[in-house]
């Protein structure tokens, strides 16, 4: 530890050196900035999984892999992508880091459980990746049954993998809510936290809520495995669709836990580059608070033809269109803070934009979804696969880049190279387009996904489709150079580069151990730009 | 609203004493829901599965003891007590009563699993293993999938017991840090969470009794 | 529903072969009208705010509008409706697809991995499945291991199918032809290559065929063995998995001129392919796996083919020079 | 407001008095002889219902004293009947569609 606190340019990345001080912190903020490099790494290996996958999808017929290798690759693209990068990537990165500052707090309420969630995390991700070295895991990241029973891959020590990265995703939501229900600063009342802490708030819920029964869930998977229990196992007398009810229970409100946090970035990020009010913030912050809640009515639309009854598909047809209306809300409401604002076109805006551009395609292809009728045609297909890359990529991932540009300042004392940001913007924004547009045309060809191998009529599209990963590939490397150089050699930052007018940019950038010295009386909203 | 004439000191983030007690009671419960919901899949199984098949459950029940489960009822219940009594000890800064209570908790936990594992040996002397390696020719089974009721009966009891293996855990650091003196009428917040946490395994108990024993 | 038959999306979309893929085809038409116009809106909206009102100097005063009870109502309301609205008629033709009609022809569909089988009530089997034009028909369902999905583009219908228990699923194609069929819901390695094909052809040839069928099906016992290994070679699609005329590698080695050669086997060492080899590979297949593929891929054929159908896939594996 | 709510928070826990344990013990004791003379009786399509409505008194007297939920402060006690409500819907869609599929059987 170092003994010269009194140093007035001590910050939380100074106060203490030496990986032993990191490895051992209690500080939210340190332990956001070791989330972020964590899943940094996950996001380039399952990245480049996603490059493998539609390699071998540029040409129908045996490509670069073996049909077995394919479904391998496909299922730790997924797997790692949903466990272990969108699901802790914002709430555990940003949230780690600008709950308790947004709110006045010093800290979250339990810092020990917020580092052992974090090492909750290592262990679950390092058994994901060493089935990748024993018996590779071919099942999906769905593990639905009988296959994964049957399967001959490692199926136990993911599974208890995923368990465990769900046992992190439930103590991170747990810390927030105690954080946000305890920890605000005096006069900052739950109508003034910045939507991004509602965002945070809504997620937390549904970590600590939904998580526990894929928990169970997975022990039944493995029970199954070990000891054949067979309460999944049609041999056994068991039903492989309760299995899917047990899974998607947790696993649609999961999709929530993506993409809330991402809304409330883009509520920070909008109202500062219009340097405007919010428009509608109860509605906002109660449509976080509608989506949660509605979300656990709706598991059923990934199971409209999965053998489920009649009577139970048109409920969750029903029940799934009114999740639509909070989110149409959000939309319009962003639409309007932009009215009449003084906008600017930093990196981080650019990418909010090009967030609510994605997003409402996104959303209307959902609605289709959510329609049984078109549903049946469109389930499995590469319509889905577009759809939920465009809310978890064009959504969540946009998100995280934009609020990372635009927290970056406040978390490394240095501003990044604004050329270059805006470049990896355009690279991922055009890729995207080009990677997941046509996959919606190939789904309404009826183009299965998880497919190997498909008919030839489908090659024209892939091969567009192939070329667009390159382009975001290119992009994200921009934006790893744009970070890179930034640490390095960017310019110092001050305290409040954008003019926003949340807590955490009233101290200094990077913010002191203590985050603040003088604890703050908050005795105005959020987005106070008159 | 001070509480300097107590030992305990609270972390940094937190105004005050009372505040961190609070905080974490909240963190506690939260915990609790998870748990909840946790077991809760396994009894949503369980009650699909029985309507499902109400013989094979009936059947499966028949090869229970409801006379084991009685007794360990019982004790859960009077550990339950004592465990509560632990905390009310403290909460009037009676050490020594509330060592003791603490200490009878823990052996009623022991008694508990010896008693379960009797059950187990027993069962598995007859043959009756969950699943896909429940003997149906020894058993005599007339359901030929009656191993899905004792997948239900070894899942539910294991993750059960799994549970209060780790209670007991958590008493004996309690207890350990009573005896050291950590406790005051002001703080125990880890002694309350761990009596939380202990009544809720006492609370799905109570459920599982009559569940596997009784109704089948 | 002509106003909107450019979106219609004819172009894209598979060929309308039902009376309820033109239906589905009519309201996803509808839909992708209301969403370019939400999209219009919204991204459309989002431009124009931006181009208008970008900063222009670095003390730019902005409108101060916390919210427009009205504006926020409206917003909510007429979204609700609409989704209502796409609800009801998504369920509405949801229910044609369930409403099984009484008389249709019935055929049993078995889904393995990795094909499709379809069996006809007349005792034969196929691998493809024959319908008559303009008939009902209801597909019963089941699978030998795990969940398969079997899916028609062309018809729009979809449904997964579940071992230990029956799914169904109906149709009455409108147009001659043949139409994929594809399984859609994950089930191992050569998930993408379980196809199948369904083929509509005029009530006298579906007739013809199917007398054909059965009669193919009486004279089974009087085939040459080899002839009969030939055509359970293709009708258990074992050439899915492995080659016949070349030594190709598809998922599992070739059989092409392996007959009393050498192979090497995990654990085991070299091994002659001979008749023992090759029965105890078509019934426990996991028992001597060829070193480099992997196990539990090929699925076990103990109870489905009986010592006279073994013998004559041997003997017609034999013949492979 | 977060410092008033935890200002205004009772400083000395309540506690409860002796006998309020002793009581609760013995009726959960009563309750379980309860639920087995019941089960002895043999009512039939009754029995799974009485045993979870006593489990379930047993279970609110568990969380009212023991774990003095009675006393405690209204968040937590919606945190703790959050997890019911979900819990129950769990079960409800879930059963809802195996109680609703209609049966196919094979046509062969």
């Amino acid at each position: 530890m170092a003994a010269s606190a009194s140093h007035s340019d001590k910050n939380y990345l100074n106060e203490s050196s030496g990986i032993w001080s990191w490895l051992t912190t209690l500080d939210h903020k340190r332990i956001g900035i070791m989330y972020f490099i964590s899943v940094l790494t996950f996001f380039l290996v399952g990245g480049i999984f996603a490059l493998l996958i539609r390699l071998e999808l540029f040409s129908p017929g045996k490509g670069l892999f073996t049909p077995d290798q394919y479904n391998q690759v496909m299922t730790y693209h997924g797997a790692i992508m949903v466990f272990m990068v969108i699901i802790p990537g914002i709430p555990a990165i940003l949230g780690n880091f600008f709950l308790p500052l947004q709110i006045g707090a010093k800290d979250v309420a339990f810092p020990r459980l917020n580092l052992a969630s974090w090492y909750l995390l290592m262990l679950g991700a390092s058994m994901a990746v060493a089935t990748m070295f024993l018996n590779k895991v071919d099942t999906g990241w769905t593990f639905y049954t009988p296959y994964s029973i049957r399967s001959s891959g490692s199926v136990v020590l993911m599974v208890i993998a995923a368990f465990i990265m769900g046992m992190s995703s439930v103590l991170t939501g747990l810390n927030f809510i105690v954080t946000v229900h305890k920890l605000r600063a005096p006069g900052m009342t739950m109508f003034r936290i910045p939507l991004f802490v509602w965002a945070l708030y809504s997620t937390a819920i549904l970590q600590v809520l939904a998580t526990p029964v894929l928990g169970i869930t997975l022990l039944l998977l493995v029970a199954e495995r070990v000891l054949g229990v067979g309460i999944f196992d049609p041999k056994m007398g068991g039903d492989p669709v309760l299995f899917q009810h047990f899974f998607w229970f947790y696993s649609h409100p999961a999709v929530y836990i993506m993409i809330l946090p991402a809304m409330g970035v883009i509520s920070e990020i909008l109202t500062t580059f219009s340097r405007k009010t919010i428009f509608g913030y109860t509605a906002i912050a109660f449509s976080s608070l509608g989506i949660a809640a509605v979300s656990f009515f709706v598991w059923g639309h990934h199971m409209f033809v999965s053998g489920q009854s009649e009577i139970a598909g048109i409920l969750f047809s029903f029940l799934t269109m009114l999740v639509g209306v909070p989110t149409a809300i959000k939309m319009f409401n962003w639409l309007a803070t932009l009215y009449k604002g003084s906008i600017q076109f930093q990196s981080p805006m650019l990418f909010a934009l090009g967030f609510l551009f994605l997003f409402a395609i996104g959303g209307v292809t959902g609605i289709m979804l959510a329609t049984i009728g078109l549903d049946v045609h469109f389930h499995d297909t590469y319509f889905v696969v577009a759809h939920f890359h465009y809310v978890m990529v064009g959504g969540t991932l946009m998100a995280i880049m934009g609020g990372f540009y635009y927290w970056f300042p406040k978390m490394f004392g240095k501003m990044y190279s604004e050329a270059a940001a805006r470049m990896s913007f355009v690279f991922i924004f055009i890729g995207f387009n080009v990677t997941f547009f046509p996959q919606f045309i190939l789904g309404s060809m009826g183009m299965p996904r998880r497919y190997f191998d498909y008919i030839p009529a489908y090659t024209q599209l892939n091969r567009i489709s192939t070329v667009g990963s390159w382009m975001i590939a290119v992009g994200f490397l921009i934006g790893l150079y744009t970070i890179i150089k930034g640490l390095r050699s960017g310019a110092p930052a001050p305290a409040n580069p954008w003019g926003s007018k949340t807590l955490e940019w009233t101290v200094t950038s990077p913010p002191p151990h203590h985050n603040f010295d003088v604890e703050p009386i908050v005795t105005a909203g959020p987005y106070e730009y008159r | 609203m001070s509480t300097d004439n107590h030992a305990h000191h609270f972390a940094h983030h937190f105004k005050n004493a009372e505040h961190e007690y609070q905080s974490s009671k909240e963190g506690i419960w939260l915990f609790m829901v998870t748990e909840i919901l946790m077991f809760g899949g396994l009894f949503v199984g369980y009650a699909i599965f029985h309507s499902l098949y109400p013989e094979m459950f009936a059947e499966g029940a028949e090869h229970l003891d409801w006379k084991m489960g009685f007794i360990n009822t019982l004790v859960l219940i009077f550990s339950s007590f004592t465990m509560a009594l632990g905390i009310y000890y403290i909460q009037r800064d009676e050490k020594p009563k509330a060592v003791f209570n603490l200490a009878l908790t823990i052996l009623c936990g022991c008694i508990f699993m010896v008693i379960k594992y009797m059950e187990y040996s027993h069962k598995f002397h007859l043959g009756l293993f969950p699943g896909k390696w429940l003997d149906v020719a020894q058993t005599g089974a007339h359901h030929a999938n009656l191993g899905l009721y004792y997948g239900f009966y070894y899942c539910m009891t294991g993750l059960h017991g799994t549970h209060v293996l780790i209670g007991m855990g958590l008493i004996t650091w309690v207890l350990i840090r009573t005896l050291r003196g950590d406790f005051n009428p002001k703080y125990y917040t880890a002694v309350e969470g761990v009596g939380i946490f202990w009544h809720i395994v006492d609370l799905i108990w109570i459920f599982l009794f009559p569940l596997l024993y009784l109704v089948g | 529903m002509t106003w909107f038959n450019f979106a219609h999306a004819s172009s894209f979309m598979p060929t309308e072969a039902t009376n309820i893929a033109q239906q589905v085809d009519s309201l996803y038409g509808f839909l992708l009208i209301a969403s370019g116009i939400a999209c219009a809106i919204l991204i459309g909206g989002m431009i124009y705010f931006a181009y208008k009102y970008k900063r222009r100097t670095s003390n730019d005063k902005t409108a101060y509008i916390s919210h427009n009870t009205a504006l926020e109502f409206l917003w909510s309301f007429i979204p609700l409706v609409i989704f209502l609205g796409v609800f009801g008629w998504g369920w509405h033709i949801y229910s044609q697809m369930r409403a099984f009609p009484p008389n249709a022809l019935e055929v049993e569909v078995l889904g393995m991995q990795w094909n499709w089988e379809f069996q006809y009530k007349s005792g034969f089997s196929s691998d493809t499945l024959m319908v008559p034009v303009n008939r009902d028909i209801k597909l019963v369902m089941t699978s030998k291991d795990v969940l398969h999905s079997f899916y028609v583009p062309s018809f729009r219908i979809k449904q997964d199918v579940i071992p230990g228990r029956y799914t169904a699923i109906w149709f009455k194609a409108e147009k001659l032809g043949e139409f994929h069929v594809f399984c859609t819901e994950f089930c191992g390695t050569s998930h993408s290559g379980m196809l199948s094909t369904i083929k509509v052809v005029p009530q006298g040839e579906f007739d013809r065929w199917m007398e054909e069928k059965a009669k193919e099906h009486s004279e089974e016992g009087s085939l040459p063995l080899a002839q009969l290994g030939e055509k359970l070679f293709k009708g258990k699609a074992c050439a899915s998995c492995h080659s016949t005329e070349d030594a190709t590698i598809k998922v599992g080695p070739s059989l092409f001129q392996k007959f009393g050669a050498n192979e090497n086997i995990e654990e085991i060492g070299s091994v002659v392919i001979n008749e023992d080899y090759l029965k105890e590979s078509i019934l426990n297949p996991n028992a001597k796996v060829v070193k480099g593929f992997p196990k539990n891929v090929m699925p076990s054929f103990q109870g489905q083919l009986n010592d006279k159908q073994i013998s004559a896939l041997i003997e017609y594996i034999k013949g492979m020079k | 407001m977060a410092n008033k709510h935890s200002n205004h928070e009772d400083d000395a826990h309540h506690i409860m008095p002796f006998s309020v344990y002793v009581k609760v013990a013995s009726a959960l004791f009563i309750l379980t002889i309860l639920t087995v003379s019941a089960h002895q009786m043999h009512l039939g399509p009754w029995a799974a219902p009485v045993a979870f409505l006593i489990a379930s008194v047993k279970a609110v007297l568990v969380m009212l004293f023991f774990m003095h939920l009675k006393y405690d402060n209204l968040t937590n006690r919606v945190i703790f009947a959050t997890g019911f409500f979900f819990l129950a819907l769990l079960f409800a869609i879930s059963a809802i569609d195996i109680w609703t599929r209609i049966a196919q059987s094979t046509v062969l």
